[in-house]
């Protein structure tokens, strides 16, 4: 065990995963020598020579592109995009290829790359640092995308991404990159793609985020006297429908947090899948705690743009309060 | 020296068979052994057979939208012809003959065709990647196959086929860029046909050249006649044994014309002129090819019948061997998408809906209505 | 007034307003003496010359990028994305820049153009013709996206579109171009972008749905004998909440169509601001009846794969049944 | 003719002022005016002062990341010294000495790094956008604006900047390959400073010359020394001349070289040789234009000390107009998305919360549970 950071635990699983496997090779912009921007392939380059971190043209489809290539000739590469802002120009590689490879050749080709990308706001960056577009990347069929908000969960799911035989995109929430420490085994082990967690049991409401803002539903939970269960996807895509509808069916009532804007964010699916598997057990509307539905402003406003603990707590006990007064509890 | 001279570029156009049947014998010296030069004008003679049968069957509803590959069949056969049967051939649409050439059974590019993906699940042993739909993209992928092979110290190389408009999209500078920066094993053959649909290549490249767009990215970088399968095979020859020696990429272009529409959605009356075409026809690359072998004697009238036999035959077998490939099932859009299928999807998949999938009937029957949890 | 197709009634509306302001131009690939590969710009080059209606290099970032430059320097250009599979190469300039533009610069730069984008299955074309992006463009912020089922919406809501001030998705139904004609008058006219419209009236459940799946949800009403609202979004932003939560307030039911995948499509977003707004009148789980969450197929599975009216019709008797069988109609 | 040489090129590099201070005389004529250069010189000072008052407010929490601008002056201050007031300059974001020359208050750069969107509101006369922070994606919009210009028949031009690292970037290709086809009035000016990030130029690009790219595009390319003001003005001035004559491109690349890190957020030493820093230390451009004036006695010490007072004294007056501007309140967030607020931003932007918008309380009140509607 040791007493990890969320960028150490990514850099201790890309340094296992690279020595367990010869054909895991890392690329990107400043990854080499630099470390990354962030240092999360800090030393990296030393350990396993320019051949296995490689610096490349700043050329985001052009990463994509040639990872694509890559992996199909049977290459593990690990992309890394500097910033999800600079994802965008990859969007078409990703989309139109790296989801699509395995589904147009029936399996005779397969794209099992890891894109590494740091994600969200918080951090006081310059303007397309601080976006939130897992729900884009969401709602491509075929791609696998995921975003660890613990340096535990940070390492296992990275093994666990960089072993699929398919595309994952590996958000790495920025804010939470040295914002705390946790143990975490010096041993490899993995976290499954496709698991929630169940950060704190309670009976009240759900209250359902991921990546930085679980920070903040913990602080609002904190600030609260209600018994709220919080979970933690871990995994946008495939999304743990299981272990949300089991939780709503016991508490009645849901709370989503994300940082991307409302409209068409990942919340959406989630209140959707929640209304159609807990119907019959909700007892108030699901309330979606987000980003607002206009640009991600240049950082003076950030704090006033990101669901912080304030509103998320208005958001719990508006939810909770809802039909009781009125003696409407099973009226949802 | 205030303004001194930095750097120096010329670009060459080779051409060894010309239009007239002049064969230059220096340039063109062991290029091609003769008994090739029969196997690959019959190659491509069944070749030209195959695109008339699909552009019959789209007539004929039963296949999709094709694009015909007819004028340009020399462009692909000859680099394939040039390459080794591992290095990685990485198309776009109009290099069926360099294809089958490799061994792709014709069946698949008519299924893939007749919107079945099972015309993209093409052997690994034959080192190819699918026909590439969206423009200019696939050439990356050739640089990551061709960083592989150099990463596992194979010998192998890639080559990247592509056409002239696909030289205007954005992936395809990434492309040679990297290979160029990272010293990469890729020959880029660009097919310039003389237009992208209805727009000319002078709105995609207004240089005197497609060639000297490898001379950005310090590349080496040629023209040839791509209707002149001596020209073609020598150049990607080359460009090949540059790439497995030193890791080069070399930027090719193929002057070469479509001689049909773009696809058979396409209309090209409407935007080309008629005696552009007429000239280009003269410029076939099977009637060079056969006036070649005739002034050698190397075929003859009664070879040419067995031929056209034999194509006709070989053609319509791989038809029947399509179309008599049963329907896909519905089950087939979900199977393929991860190795191992989601939940969700396996529902979805074994209803065939994307409703009610959540109504749980038991509900209604197990439970009452909303327990209150409130205290 | 006269009889057009979809095809021709966008025809008519780009003449008219090309007639009207030269600072509408057209560019995009093969939209010059061609008339486009659908033949919607027919006919323009000739009657409007190659300074307005300009053939361009294949590259759709470079079509979308230098439109932002024109319109910033004031022109109100009208770009064409041949396919919506090929926007994707834009999806960057679109997403970075046209949408941000005007926040990024206080109003100081804006990008008022309208991105005509053929969408949709249904046609038989080969891969990456067929798709159904727009969820991903709602998402972001800035942009808006229209997609008209009619002609007569086609006409109005592209006019509306060329002289908004924002930059416009506007995304025409493929399978619809040709497939049926309507009575549009010959006059200029708008419809306003965000309000949809009411196709149909009814009482037992509302039908939400945009582009062509309209026709599958007509058909599915006429073979049905409940009474059953049909709207047409045709701005899918930004959103007409309003008519929708009106009606689902009318119809205690909902059930939504469209062609995308299911998972973090536009479906998602309604099925969670009904729920937000009409929660005390729902009598049963909206439901989504779209692409399922795998990769739209090549054409030989592509009927299965779309929204067909069976499907709406098996949704729409779900939902209708939902509660009544078991006198639980009051309890959703 | 098999093998015919079908297009022949060399690339120029343009050096008037050298290192050395030596002026070559011919090709310096006329470019700059003694006054101007006195006057540039002074804003290049200026513009030093402000780039270290920039990185100091950094250090001290007063403003976020900010990329240092230092020994890169002369590219963008000659090129705009060069040009009309009325043509577009598209920056990224190391041309503060331009941008400033050509009017913008100095403390729209501050207000921008601040993290503040006003540093945008950039008066429609100047003529330039705002700083870019997606690499390599404006050169695009310079050509729409080049291209709008030429529409309306106007005599402006667009003139774009960018680093060697954008030139990897597909954008920059599709943008320089438009300007070619459409004939359109651009002048590309590429920041050659040896890096980005960590990244030394060679990583994008492996050939001789950054300025060949231009070669693919069939368009006039030019390399030039970036850190003479001289040269600048000059190869800019008759790119200018070249658009507003021909509305044909150019595409210059400016060899200079960055003296800091690349950012406040990076540390160069653990990447860049102290060496190479110390040659180009030698390079800067402030010292050549200095020895230049001091040569030709236009400037000496008490002027100079003078200008420096001037300096810290006009920079410390845009951090207090930069720092006096109230901070932006949360609805500027809402207010500048579209022309017209959509209702549901307008909900949001009142209440400012995305969560409980739907439960209108009265529905509490008015509506019993549910009605069931179901016959
Ligand atoms: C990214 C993208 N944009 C647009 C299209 C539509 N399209 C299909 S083929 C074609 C022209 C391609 O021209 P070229 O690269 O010269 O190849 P050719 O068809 O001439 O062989 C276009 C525009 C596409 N398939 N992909
Ligand atoms: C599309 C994109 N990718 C990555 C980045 C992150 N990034 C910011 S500056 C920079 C290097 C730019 O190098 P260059 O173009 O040479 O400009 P310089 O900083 O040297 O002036 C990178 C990679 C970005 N801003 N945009
Ligand atoms: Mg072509
Ligand atoms: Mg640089």
């Amino acid at each position: 065990m040791a007493n990890l950071t969320l960028v150490q635990a990514i850099n201790l699983a890309l340094i296992q995963e690279m020595e367990k496997d010869d054909s895991v090779i890392i690329l990107g912009q400043d990854v080499g020598v630099n470390g990354g921007v962030f240092r999360v392939t800090e030393g990296l380059f030393k350990r396993f020579g320019p051949e296995r971190v490689v610096d490349t043209p700043l050329a985001e489809s052009g990463i994509i592109g040639t990872s694509i290539g890559l992996a199909m000739a049977g290459l593990r590469p690990v992309p890394e995009i500097q910033f999800e802002g600079f994802l965008a120009p990859a969007y078409d590689q990703l989309c139109t290829h790296a989801a699509r490879m395995r589904t147009r050749t029936r399996s005779m080709f397969t794209v099992p790359i890891t894109c590494r990308v740091p994600v969200g706001g918080g951090i006081h960056a310059p303007e397309l640092h601080s976006d939130s577009p897992e729900a884009i990347y969401a709602h491509q069929p075929g791609l696998k995308v995921v975003m660890p908000a613990s340096p535990y969960d940070a390492k296992g799911l990275l093994i666990s991404a960089i072993r699929d035989p398919d595309p994952v995109i590996f958000f790495e929430p920025k804010r939470l990159y040295r914002a705390f420490r946790e143990e975490v085994p010096e041993d490899e082990y993995t976290v499954e793609i496709g698991k929630a967690r169940i950060v704190v049991e309670g009976n009240d409401v759900t209250l359902i985020s991921w990546g930085a803002p679980v920070v903040q539903c913990m602080n609002a939970i904190d600030s609260s006297h209600h018994s709220i269960e919080l979970i933690d996807l871990r995994s946008i895509c495939p999304l743990d429908t299981e272990t949300i509808v089991e939780s709503v069916r016991k508490t009645g009532r849901a709370v989503i947090v994300h940082e991307a804007p409302r409209n068409c964010g990942l919340g959406a699916e989630i209140a959707s899948r929640i209304m159609e598997h807990c119907f019959l057990y909700l007892e108030a509307p699901i309330q979606r705690v987000t980003g607002f539905d206009t640009v991600m402003p240049y950082y003076k406003l950030e704090q006033e743009y990101l669901p912080e603990a304030h509103r998320i707590s208005a958001a719990l006990e508006e939810v909770i309060a809802y039909g009781t007064a009125t003696g409407l509890g099973s009226a949802g | 020296m205030p303004a001194k001279i930095v750097f120096h570029a010329k670009i060459e156009s080779v051409s060894i068979l010309d239009e007239q049947g002049n064969f230059d014998a220096k340039l063109g010296k062991d290029v091609i052994p003769d008994t090739d030069v029969v196997r690959l004008y019959e190659h491509m003679t069944i070749c030209r057979q195959f695109d008339e049968v699909a552009f019959k069957l789209q007539r004929s509803g039963r296949m999709g939208t094709y694009p015909e590959n007819r004028g340009q069949e020399a462009v692909s056969l000859g680099a394939v012809y040039a390459l080794h049967p591992d290095d990685w051939l990485v198309p776009c649409y109009r290099e069926n003959c360099g294809l089958f050439w490799r061994g792709l059974p014709m069946e698949y590019i008519l299924l893939h065709w007749m919107g079945d993906e099972r015309g993209n699940e093409i052997p690994r042993d034959l080192y190819m990647t699918p026909q590439a739909i969206p423009i200019g993209t696939q050439m990356l992928h050739a640089v990551g196959l061709a960083w592989a092979g150099k990463y596992r110290k194979k010998d192998s190389i890639a080559c990247a086929f592509f056409g002239d408009g696909a030289t205007s999209e954005g992936d395809c500078h990434e492309a040679l860029n990297f290979a160029a920066n990272l010293d990469l094993p890729v020959v880029f053959v660009c097919q310039n046909n003389g237009w992208a649909i209805s727009v000319p290549t002078k709105m995609q490249c207004s240089a005197p050249t497609l060639a000297q767009r490898g001379l950005a990215y310090g590349m080496e970088c040629v023209q040839c006649d791509g209707n002149d399968i001596f020209a073609m095979a020598k150049v990607v020859g080359e460009a090949a044994e540059r790439a497995r020696r030193d890791h080069r990429p070399t930027f090719i272009e193929a002057l070469t014309y479509r001689l049909g529409d773009h696809t058979t959605a396409d209309d090209a009356r409407r935007y080309r002129d008629e005696a552009e075409l007429k000239k280009w026809l003269k410029r076939d690359p099977l009637i060079r090819i056969r006036t070649y072998l005739q002034q050698r004697k190397l075929f003859d009238d009664s070879r040419e019948k067995a031929l056209q036999a034999r194509a006709r035959e070989e053609v319509a077998a791989a038809v029947k061997r399509a179309e008599e490939i049963a329907a896909p099932t519905s089950s087939d859009m979900f199977d393929w998408l991860y190795a191992e299928m989601p939940g969700e999807l396996a529902t979805q998949r074994a209803t065939l809906r994307t409703s009610g999938l959540g109504q749980d009937p038991s509900q209604l029957q197990e439970q009452s209505p909303a327990p209150s949890r409130n205290p």
